[in-house]
């Protein structure tokens, strides 16, 4: 039986997840670890299957919320970081700011939010977005500084403005870090709106850990976790797909390997 | 000092390193003129060419171009309060390196002009489909780039290339057009195409052109003068005027008169090499004074 | 005899509450027993009961709400609780006085703070039913510990399911005055019967180690007993923990627990660190009911009184 | 008075950051914003100062806690970037897994540490590397990903192995990647430190905020933020030199504009 | 097909965007020989450098080169099962495009060969602040780098990176030399001191050579076969021996010989432009029959 290299690559990969279940199911067992502590993957799984009519509308708001924030935090860190790349003062005054704020654990922030709107969504997004600026600046201003001269010279000489030149060479030649930023941004982003959700909210999958938590159902609260990682690995597909269509340009390599 | 279209006057370059590329260099080209600038390799053609389009700016002197005032020497970055009022020229350029932007086809790449120069900026949007597409499409086919306009820029060849360049350098219709050894990378026959070309389209057109190569056939096959430039740091040692009639043809090229020149600069050059840092300033302003003409 | 290793956890951050623990330490009481207490600060007085569950510590300060509902869970691997220090479980909601609501009827249709799955807030329907309230009119919004007095204060929700000890500290610290500026609903004056914190240890301490818990408990007892006769020589051993402290804060917590909590009446005939059997046996039953369980577990299950001193060492005036 | 550009910009971005915190107060204060929400800067220096003697083992505790979570965090980051880098299956498997275990708010993970470890420095070292992993798998990964194939044709020609054309190519060329990510995983090690210390410790400026919320001392919560932001800002600077050192050639256009 | 010491045997090369560069190209060196490839801009000189180097795989056909299978067509990436058990070339390359790692000294990029390379790996560390430098510093004082070793690849002029470039090419002293166009950006002079050079160190050292050149002078002057493809897809249409006695000088290359065979050079390109991809295989093959020599 001869399968397409494809194919093959791809039955690896699935071996290879499933093996990490297997592998954490066995040693769970093994070491007789407490399901208060790491419940077994079947635990897991069987709250996920039995429970999921009722986690469902909860994966959704996360989702919907963090969608929201992961895009208005993206916004935000490419007009920061596009300004901070492109003017020493911005970066010189802003860097250590965003620094600073970044060093701050967020949990001591979302109360802020919850105080100044309320429970609910409103500070849900605002943690999400707040959480994913920085790598986005971070990235978007490293691509930007690194951009070779040479490639900018092919506007400056046609008496391009510095917007054109953003916009035609410093922006695409970034766009690499950017999409590394986004994966980043992505994860970021769930992190915040559980964060924000188990501070103060009635819907979304921090909700249902703490609750979960608080009746010590440790295996719901690692269903929740569960939701949460497949949620990430989705938004980060979606996002891979559409670096692939607008980064090729950048990754050649296998380009040059199929010849 | 002269006040030419475009005018270097006792201009000084060094860079970042501390390498001191020019040093009291002069030069003056009238408008509509087609120089050629030739000198031993590492004498600053390039930086001369980066100084007229306003890429790099003097350590010293000034550099004019079409009267305004190219980035004099010691204003910051982005202090543009000494330029003069006159309007940018609309500059074509062609690098030594064929730079193009990788995340661009070709046919995109030689778009750039259009899309950021006036007046063809203005309708990009409209055109860049139709009139833009064609234009570019046309140029391509006549440097031999037929079909490879949506490739990107690494599926082709140093020489095609180098030909997609020439094309962005002169898709916008520059009213001054650098060229940095446009045709290097190409064979004997794809070049002497694409000098007849150039000098067709120079007839036409008339853009001041400043062209920079290391083939003297080809310098006195396309130019009106020729500055033959000293070692680093690069001054202009000698300038000729060709006087041949056009258009120039082939076998035009092949006359004694053709062949007497080339060796003269061939000398010329070979001297320039031979004296390299050591000439002092002084002597090779004298040099430059005693030039020679070639009556066609 | 050789040192028994104890790993202890609290249930909080250090606060005066927990200044009889380092009383007894620095007075060596637990080295007298020979044994070397490891004290560590938690995160939740549920969350003790299952750090000790998990094996990360023998020993703890945490809610006896939750030992039950983990001894029907996970029979066999629950701690169970050798010293009562709470005698009433600290839950409390509170309004504003300006509020509308003046009894618990009010509440009906109106919005209340909890923390998610908060023991406040189960325990609701058991005060709710006594009187005559529809608990399922009742809205809950779910918010963090720290924020509900802020929340409710900002108007947010109508009112809060609190820890009494907690929220009438955290409404000083506000600025607020407990007494005037809110309405309090205790629990435990509305027929809720439950006990709150005490000492527990797991299974396995009880098992290998009786005597070790023995010591355990004489030694906090006596820690506790110093503390009631002078508090103050406490708090000095707390802030010697901690210097970043608010002393006058943390006394004021202290005393304020004390007379809440655990010097009752009750606390008063029966000692300090037991409980009333017939009390107990309610309580299980109120917490089976809010919870669910699926069953009422046995006093011995949760609690085991084996290692408390005689009750002439714990007997204290009520204050 | 003339002052050196240099100078100039230094002053400027001085004058910018106390501006900074001036409008904060002045915001404060007109708004009549209360303290136990946010506090004025004022506030919170007098409770830096008053009591740095006794934050400062904490800080120190916390700053030594991070960055050794924060090299291990880095070093194993670049291990697996290089690994996802350079194998399609560590690819497939490891990837998704690191985005969904990154999507995982990390409050989740801590008490598993300290199950396993017992409360203290070491779950709180663990958090800190765990969460740091992450920016700098993706921005490696991707660093070597977009490695121009013309530079590593210079070594293939020669017969290198691979292992020499990572070493002598890949990694410099990813260098820029790789210190930009460093300053993300910088300040998501100090959150993932604070994140274990205010779950389990008795030591650290976490424990320090748990404590003074516990008792609303609000202006000390943030006097624990700023110490952090200050150590985040501190760690920055040390690396952005660094940076400065190795991946000048990345950076060159300051030279060309001196020019 | 013969089984020379390089061997392209009926090669096909489809890049990935689906051109076809090379097509039925069959081409043998052998050991010590000095070929020059000649031919129109993107028939496919580069390509055949990169498959001799190993650098690209042929879609069909063979790649021999020191009697070792060069990644056999079909084989999958990193597939080593297919190559034999001949050990690996010393192989020196100079691209045509100057590719110099940018974070390291011009110095550092051309010491990269020995960093790499057997046996002087193995001392690398030992050496390179000794003799290997002193090596590199000799190597670049020849083609007038003297003092740039320190600078960064974007400090030197385009003529100097490709001066760098091909010291990177010699330094450790390589069996089998391949050079794309490496004098394109030189000036005259440059360029003819560089050949010497080359000259002298094919005969002292006899590495075998495969020279990628526009210049026709320069492939007479230096090569001892001269290989002129058609154009893309390129096919090899004829070869030429070049019997001129060694040390060739400058004088010996006014001599009418010469002029004569750089004449007929150029007439058989300007056939294989006019023909370009309509040339069906089995015509080229007939014209590669017909060998014309041209005795000293
Ligand atoms: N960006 C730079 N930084 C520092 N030095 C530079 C830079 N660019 C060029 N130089 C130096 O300036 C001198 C002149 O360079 P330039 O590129 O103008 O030479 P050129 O005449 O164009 O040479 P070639 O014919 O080789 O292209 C060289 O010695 C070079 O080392
Ligand atoms: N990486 C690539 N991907 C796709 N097509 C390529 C690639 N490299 C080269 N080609 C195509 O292959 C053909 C031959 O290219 P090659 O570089 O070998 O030409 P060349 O003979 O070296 O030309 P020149 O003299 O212009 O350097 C060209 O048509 C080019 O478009
Ligand atoms: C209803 C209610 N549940 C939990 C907490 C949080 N919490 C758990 S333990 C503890 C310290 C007192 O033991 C605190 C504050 C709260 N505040 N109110
Ligand atoms: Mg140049
Ligand atoms: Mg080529």
């Amino acid at each position: 039986m001869t399968l397409s290299p494809r194919t093959r690559q791809r039955l690896l990969s699935a071996g290879a997840l499933v093996g990490f279940f297997l592998l954490w199911e066995l040693a769970c067992l093994a070491f007789g670890v407490s399901d208060l502590i790491l419940p077994r993957p079947s635990q897991i799984a069987n709250v996920l299957i039995d429970k999921m009519s009722l986690l469902w509308p909860h994966a959704v708001q996360t989702l919907y919320t963090t969608f929201a924030g992961f895009v208005l935090g993206v916004l935000a860190g490419i007009v920061i970081g596009v300004g901070i790349g492109s003017s020493r003062l911005a970066y010189d005054v802003t860097y250590p700011l965003l620094v600073g704020f970044s060093s701050i654990p967020k949990v001591a922030v979302v109360p802020l939010f919850v105080v100044w709107f309320g429970a609910g969504t409103v500070p849900a997004i605002l943690t999400s977005m707040v959480i994913s600026i920085f790598p986005v600046v971070v990235n978007v201003a490293t691509g930007l500084a690194s951009t070779e001269p040479e490639l900018e010279d092919v506007l400056r000489v046609l008496g391009a403005r510095k917007r054109d030149i953003l916009w035609n060479v410093g922006l695409p030649r970034t766009l690499p870090y950017l999409f590394a930023s986004l994966k980043i941004a992505i994860t970021l982003s769930f992190v915040g709106t559980v964060l924000a959700e188990t501070v103060a909210s009635n819907k979304g999958i921090g909700t249902v850990m703490m609750i979960a938590s608080g009746n010590f159902d440790v295996p719901m609260v690692f269903a929740g976790l569960f939701l949460l990682a497949a949620m990430g690995v989705a938004l980060y597909a979606v996002s891979s797909l559409v670096e692939q269509r607008m980064t090729g340009w950048a990754q050649r390599k296998t380009d040059m390997a199929m010849a | 000092m002269g006040n030419a279209y475009i005018q270097l006057s006792d201009v000084m370059l060094r860079y970042g390193g501390g390498t001191i590329a020019l040093d009291h260099t002069t030069l003056g080209i009238d408008e509509g003129d087609f120089v050629a600038l030739v000198g031993p390799s590492g004498c600053g053609k390039s930086t001369i060419l980066k100084l007229v389009a306003g890429l790099l700016r003097p350590s010293a002197g000034a550099v004019i171009a079409g009267g305004r005032e190219v980035g004099a020497a010691g204003t910051l970055p982005g202090g543009g309060a000494h330029a003069s009022q006159a309007p940018r020229l609309r500059i074509g350029l062609a690098f030594q390196n064929p730079t193009m932007l990788p995340w661009l086809t070709i046919r995109d790449n030689v778009m750039i002009p259009l899309k950021i120069v006036e007046p063809f900026r203005q309708h990009f949007g409209k055109k860049k489909h139709g009139d833009y597409k064609d234009r570019v499409e046309a140029l391509l086919a006549q440097v031999g780039l037929k079909g490879f306009g949506d490739k990107r820029p690494w599926q082709l060849s140093g020489g095609m290339l180098q030909r997609a360049s020439l094309c962005r350098a002169l898709v916008h219709d520059p009213e001054l057009l650098l060229l940095d050894e446009p045709f290097g990378a190409l064979d004997q026959f794809t070049r002497e195409e694409l000098w007849d070309i150039m000098q067709t389209l120079w007839m036409d057109r008339r853009p001041t052109v400043l062209l920079v190569t290391h083939d003297l056939r080809e310098s006195a096959y396309l130019a009106n003068r020729i500055c033959v430039m000293s070692s680093r740091p690069g001054r202009i040692l000698e300038t000729r005027e060709v006087g041949f009639a056009r258009p120039r043809t082939l076998e035009s090229s092949y006359a004694p008169e053709f062949a007497t020149l080339v060796q003269q600069l061939r000398m010329r050059i070979a001297d320039a090499r031979r004296d390299g840092d050591a000439t002092p300033p002084a002597a090779a302003t004298a040099t430059a004074a005693s030039l020679e003409e070639v009556a066609a | 005899q050789p040192v028994t290793p104890i790993k202890f956890v609290l249930d909080w951050k250090l606060q005066g509450i927990h200044a009889w623990y380092y009383l007894a330490e620095d007075k060596g009481y637990f080295a007298a027993e020979k044994l070397a207490v490891t004290i560590d600060q938690g995160d939740g007085s549920a969350a003790a009961v299952t750090k000790v569950m998990a094996g990360a510590y023998q020993a703890g300060f945490g809610d006896v709400n939750a030992i039950i509902q983990n001894a029907v869970a996970k029979p066999g691997t629950a701690p169970v609780m050798v010293y009562m220090i709470y005698n009433r479980a600290p839950f409390a909601l509170i309004v504003k006085s300006t509020s509308p609501i003046r009894t618990l009827k009010d509440l009906e249709g109106k919005t209340l703070g909890t923390v998610a799955g908060g023991a406040a807030s189960r325990m609701f329907p058991v005060i709710a039913g006594k009187g005559g309230v529809d608990a399922a009119k009742v809205k809950w919004t779910n918010v963090a510990p720290n924020l509900q007095e802020q929340m409710m204060l900002k108007d947010h929700v109508d009112g809060s399911a609190v820890f009494s000890v907690t929220s009438y500290m955290n409404l000083v610290a506000q600025g607020i005055d407990p007494d005037k500026d809110i309405r309090w609903f205790h629990y435990g004056d509305l027929g809720v019967e439950l006990y709150g914190n005490g000492v527990l240890v797991s299974q396995k301490l009880v098992k290998d180690n009786p005597q070790a818990v023995a010591g355990l408990v004489r030694a906090i007892h006596k820690g506790l007993r110093d503390t009631i006769a002078n508090p103050d020589a406490a708090i000095a051993a707390l802030m010697k923990r901690e210097p970043l402290l608010n002393k006058d804060l943390e006394k004021r917590r202290l005393m304020y627990t004390l007379k809440t909590v655990m010097l009752t009446p009750e606390a008063a005939a029966i000692g300090l660190g037991d409980v009333s059997d017939a009390r107990f046996a309610r309580s299980l039953i109120q917490v089976q009911e809010a919870f669910e369980l699926p069953r009422v577990p046995t006093a011995a299950e949760v609690f085991d009184r084996r290692f408390l001193p005689p009750l002439a060492e714990r007997k204290v005036a009520a204050p």
